[in-house]
């Protein structure tokens, strides 16, 4: 442990963050300012705007693992969680919840990193499977991740290979009930140790070349 | 003064009713599509909760003037189309702004704010935007074809282009709809309203399998709450509309929530029961069958 | 049965076969030496009616020093899988291309060289990655690549994990009595 | 850069090369977009490289690898019954057959007979995998073409399917049910019953589904005449299953090399002519109903009562002699193989799998969606009904 840690913070030493993985041309495209953690309102107005978050919650429609394949029943009939406000979309731009659908290769985390990052606060991350919380059935394989939670801040875990739609439901009713707490502020937490997830993102993505700063 | 603030008010009526009246027409016409599906669906107040949500985002990204301007646009273009049409026959509140010459105003404002969207895209930068506007672009000029003859036909069946005279024309019982004194203008109109609402079959502008979803694809937050508005003011002014057109107006506005849930409920269930065309196709299908058959009743009105 | 024997010593004529294996009816397997296989893939194509490839993989043979190419034809015709397989060395493993023969053999190639590290000179986008991306380390396939060490060097194992010997801990836990039958 | 004009744009090899496009991206006649993998008309998670040209696709690469685990790797590390409940995850809409085949390798190389009943159990397990991944796809394939309804209706049968499984296997998806040696369960009281009130509710959505899907006009319309494969291109890249059976090449494992007890049921390969995506739509449809009709045979054929399991050696320590085999079954989209060798020792040496998507997904589409509408990419993607994990592994 003590020797990875080491790594890190190497490579977050050597980091200048300004995009620098990117060509000079490509820069130009990019923004290169530091994300600023939001605070929330105060009182009944963050009452009421996280009653509203927890109700209307967006799903990014990206499939990243074999966990996906609950989400189908989960979106008709048979389980139907349009009832409960949950509905896909397309975009990340729009969506505010992202399923992690299982073990996370690292070509698809280098998806997962920049597709999150699209996300419009605040947002929320579902880790799915028992393969995102210690890398379950593959945790000694060279390609998929372990921890979830080193590269993008998890709220919640449901665990399972692979886990029900009923599991998959309370999930999200847990999550309806810690951003009506108001303690889903992963996206705040995500900004605060921003060099530490860089760090850990670019420790497992070899070849950087995509933007720092994906908004 | 007195009368241009009385005015001011009664337009703030109409407007807050018709945007209640139209988000909780979208919510209602989600469970019947899953009903359709066999499912329960969402609840009715949902785009309400969406709207909220959306406005309360945090963070929001902008890629410029025109992508601000983009939504401004589109909701100016669904306000002015509700804005001269009068909503309920003989209602004061209701009366709008409806002058004389208002079904051309209308149509133009039924392309205006696609246009002002168009722009608004196009600075997103997104690919699929552009793709997403070229297509929509298309599509709107295809079936303007059928709905302007069906329009020329019951101007000149009627002798007017103000939708008031038009609604009092249909007044005193069923046969007097144009829906019956010239049925082959109210197909041709139907089937173009169709096109204009954007479900399937001719849902290419935002197809989520095929360019995830078009031109709003980079709108966010309350961009796209500002956009979820719109669609609610668009919808009922498109169904007023074509009510007032077509099924006899309204007298009143139970009148009016009736017919026009009946005309939307035809657009869902087509929309429920097909798949999507290309839009090569859906031109072409626009400018087939219902083209000739708007020609039809232009013609028979001139002979 | 028969007829894939006769086939095979007319074949033996023509090339030097130095082994064949008979699984069942519907599956036989034949040692081909490195620099024949593609002339004698494209006879039993041509020839024999074995059009279909059904796939293309290494085996790598660590202690003998060798990568075991094994290519896998369909006939359609008898219904038969003969499997052609062929030895080369593993320091600077190179093999002529398949990639004329059926066009998905560049789809193989582009994943045998990025898995084994062995290499097809010509074959179209043979350089490109096909799964891994950014792989910088050995082609995790070979046998010397310890894919855990890997694992626990790369990415942060959750602290916690504990390994137990299998049978000590079935015996223990689960089945006393069955442990040492089942 | 290469005249686009000169090159036949129908190129069997990959057509961007060092991710470069063949076509002058800076003329501003073309653009390039990606389709995935963040896109809801992908299956799975992967995606394609397209160059358009208008509305046009001109080029088009596929990208794969997102899924992938290193199942091969793993497996070498990994004793044989360490492996079994490792096998299934490759595949997730059809896991059985990954199990199957496993099972399969390992008892020829052990030299293992099943008892007659765990065939039986075997090949029913499997023509019900087919059909719930079915149901799943035609659902795929309506949504691709943005008919929602059909995937709700299909997508709940495929749910009360996967409750059959649940209640024989006890898992929903992964149902690790063939173990080597037999199956893991007998079935239980009374499942004859459920299975066939199950299959006559299928029946009866089927039957919606034709009128709603097949006999519309729209999706005749999208549907036909799009992605073309030709007979004599069925040999060249290697396709099997139900895209050759669309254009009319009478293939089908169960038939050729009947494996477990197929040789013992009655049914015909179902074959179209119509090459297209429509066609191959068809294929599928009457193979739901052939799969079901299969089920109801083996249910009636099936022998009532005898063991479904061969007690093993210690599987801890459990040597499988050395050896090499392939083995090959008729899953949902072609020929699925399992390749594996053996070295004499507690692990297998090298197991391979040959998921017939690999050739479907990547050069099979690269030449296909050649001058299609870059509307139809999703469909045509779906029509062949790849996956990507298979190909990845």
């Amino acid at each position: 442990m003590s020797d990875s840690n080491k790594q890190i913070d190497e490579i977050a030493s050597q980091m200048k963050m300004a995009n620098d993985g990117l060509s000079e041309q490509d820069k130009a495209y990019f923004c290169d300012t530091r994300p600023h953690a939001v605070e929330p309102y105060k009182g009944i107005l963050e009452k009421f705007a996280n009653w509203a978050r927890s109700q209307s919650l967006w799903i990014l429609g990206f499939g990243t693992g074999c966990g996906a394949i609950e989400l189908r029943p989960l979106m008709t009939s048979r389980y139907d969680m349009y009832r409960y406000g949950i509905q896909p979309r397309p975009t990340p731009r729009q969506a505010c919840v992202f399923v992690i659908g299982g073990y996370a290769s690292v070509k698809t985390a280098k998806r997962i990193v920049r597709s999150y990052e699209q996300m419009q606060g605040p947002k929320f991350v579902l880790g799915l499977g028992s393969c995102t919380v210690n890398g379950g059935m593959y945790w000694d394989s060279y390609n998929t991740i372990n921890r979830l939670d080193h590269y993008i801040p998890v709220d919640v875990y449901i665990t399972g290979c692979m886990p029900r739609p009923e599991a998959l439901l309370a999930g999200f009713n847990t999550l309806k009930g810690m951003i009506r707490e108001g303690k889903a502020e992963g996206m705040n937490k995500y900004i605060e140790n921003f060099d530490w997830y860089k760090a850990n993102q670019k420790k497992i993505i070899k070849d950087w070349n995509m933007p720092d700063y994906n908004w | 003064m007195n009368d241009i603030l009385l005015k001011a008010l009664y337009t703030l009526i109409s407007l807050f009713v018709i945007t209640n009246y139209g988000l909780l027409l979208g919510g209602t016409m989600a469970r019947v599509r899953a009903k359709v599906q066999g499912r329960i669906g969402q609840p009715v107040w949902q785009p309400y909760i969406d709207i909220i949500k959306n406005n309360f985002k945090r963070t929001g990204i902008y890629h410029g003037v025109m992508f601000y301007l983009g939504p401004v646009f589109r909701l100016a273009g669904g306000l002015g189309t509700y804005l001269f049409i009068p909503a309920v026959y003989g209602s004061v509140v209701f009366a709008n702004f409806s002058f004389s010459g208002d079904l051309l105003l209308v149509m133009y404002f039924i392309f205006f704010g696609q246009l002002g969207m168009a722009l608004g895209a196009g600075q997103s930068g997104h690919p699929y935007s552009p793709l997403g506007v070229g297509r929509g672009l298309a599509q709107m000029a295809a079936f303007e074809v059928p709905f302007s003859l069906s329009i020329i036909a019951i101007a000149a069946q009627y002798q007017t282009l103000s939708i008031t005279e038009l609604v009092a024309a249909q007044q005193g019982g069923i046969m007097n709809w144009i829906a019956f004194t010239n049925p082959l203008a109210m197909i041709a109109a139907m089937i173009s309203f169709l096109g204009m609402s954007m479900g399937n079959p001719f849902s290419v502008v935002i197809a989520p399998q095929e360019i995830p979803i078009g031109p709003p694809t980079e709108m966010q937050s309350s961009f796209l709450g500002m956009l979820q508005t719109n669609r609610a003011i668009f919808n009922g002014a498109k169904l007023v509309l074509f009510m007032n057109l077509y099924f006899g107006g309204a007298a009143s506005i139970w009148v009016m929530v009736i017919k026009t849930f009946l005309i939307y409920l035809y657009t869902v269930i087509v929309g429920a029961s097909f798949p999507r065309f290309r839009v090569d196709q859906s031109i072409r299908f626009f400018l087939g069958i219902p083209t000739l058959i708007g020609i039809a009743a232009v013609v028979l009105q001139m002979l | 049965m028969n007829i894939i024997e006769d086939k095979f010593s007319v074949w033996q004529k023509r090339f030097s076969l130095s082994g064949f294996e008979n699984k069942s009816s519907e599956l036989a397997f034949v040692q081909v030496p490195a620099d024949q296989t593609v002339a004698f893939i494209t006879t039993v194509r041509d020839l024999d009616g074995y059009k279909h490839l059904v796939f293309f993989t290494a085996v790598d043979l660590l202690e003998d020093g060798v990568f075991r190419l094994t290519y896998m034809l369909h006939n359609y015709t008898t219904k038969h899988d003969l499997g052609i397989q062929t030895d080369i060395s593993r320091d600077s493993a190179s093999m002529e291309s398949i990639h004329h023969l059926w066009p998905h053999g560049a789809t193989y190639q582009r994943e045998l060289k990025e898995m084994f590290g062995i290499d097809f000179p010509g074959s179209p986008g043979v350089n490109e990655s096909f799964v891994l991306e950014g792989w910088f380390a050995m082609p995790p396939m070979r046998r010397d690549f310890d894919t855990k060490e890997y694992s626990e060097a790369t990415f942060f194992p959750r602290p916690g994990r504990k390994t137990f010997d299998t049978q000590e801990y079935m015996k223990e836990q689960l089945y006393p009595s069955e442990a040492e039958t089942w | 850069m290469v005249d686009a004009k000169k090159q036949d744009p129908r190129s069997k090899f990959p057509p961007v090369e060092g991710g470069k496009s063949r076509y002058n991206l800076t003329s501003g006649k073309y653009m390039k977009i990606w389709q995935g993998p963040q896109h809801p008309g992908i299956t799975g998670n992967m995606s394609l490289e397209l160059t358009v040209c208008g509305d046009e696709v001109v080029d088009c690469k596929t990208h794969v690898g997102y899924l992938h685990r290193g199942f091969e790797k793993l497996m070498e590390r990994r004793k044989y019954i360490q492996c079994f409940p490792l096998v299934c995850r490759i595949c997730v809409p059809e896991p059985d057959f990954n199990e199957y085949l496993f099972a399969e390798c390992v008892e020829e190389l052990a030299g293992i007979q099943i008892p007659e009943r765990a065939k039986w159990l075997r090949a029913l397990t499997l023509e019900m995998a087919r059909l719930t991944s079915f149901l799943m796809w035609i659902g795929g394939q309506a949504g691709s073409f943005g008919m929602g309804t059909i995937g709700q209706w299909t997508v709940t049968m495929r749910d009360y399917m996967l409750d059959l499984f649940e209640e024989l296997s006890g898992g929903r998806i992964y149902h690790m049910y063939i173990i080597p040696g037999g199956v893991r369960a007998d079935l239980p009281e009374g499942y004859e019953g459920r299975v066939e009130s199950t299959l006559k509710q299928i029946e009866k959505v089927l039957k919606d589904v034709e009128l709603a899907l097949m006999h519309n006009y729209v999706f005749k319309k999208r549907a036909k005449g799009l992605g073309i494969i030709t007979p004599d291109m069925v040999d060249e890249y290697g396709i099997t299953g139900p895209n050759a059976r669309g254009s009319g090449v009478k293939r089908d494992i169960r038939k050729d090399n009947p494996y477990l007890i197929y040789d013992q049921l009655d049914f015909e390969i179902v074959t179209e002519t119509g090459s297209d995506a429509y066609a191959r739509t068809w294929v599928r449809m009457k193979e739901m109903y052939q799969s079901i009709d299969l089920i109801r045979q083996m249910m009636k054929k099936m022998p009532k009562e005898g063991p479904f399991f061969q007690k093993l050696p210690n599987v801890l320590h459990w040597k499988v002699p050395a050896g090499q085999t392939y083995h090959k079954s008729e899953c949902t989209r072609g020929e699925y193989g399992f390749y594996m060798v053996s070295d004499g020792t507690e692990l297998p040496r090298r197991v391979y799998v040959r998921g017939p998507s690999y050739t479907h997904a990547v050069t099979l589409m690269e030449r296909l969606a050649v001058n299609t509408n870059i509307a139809d990419t999703a469909g045509l993607m779906v029509s062949l009904h790849t996956y990507p994990p298979e190909i990845e592994r």
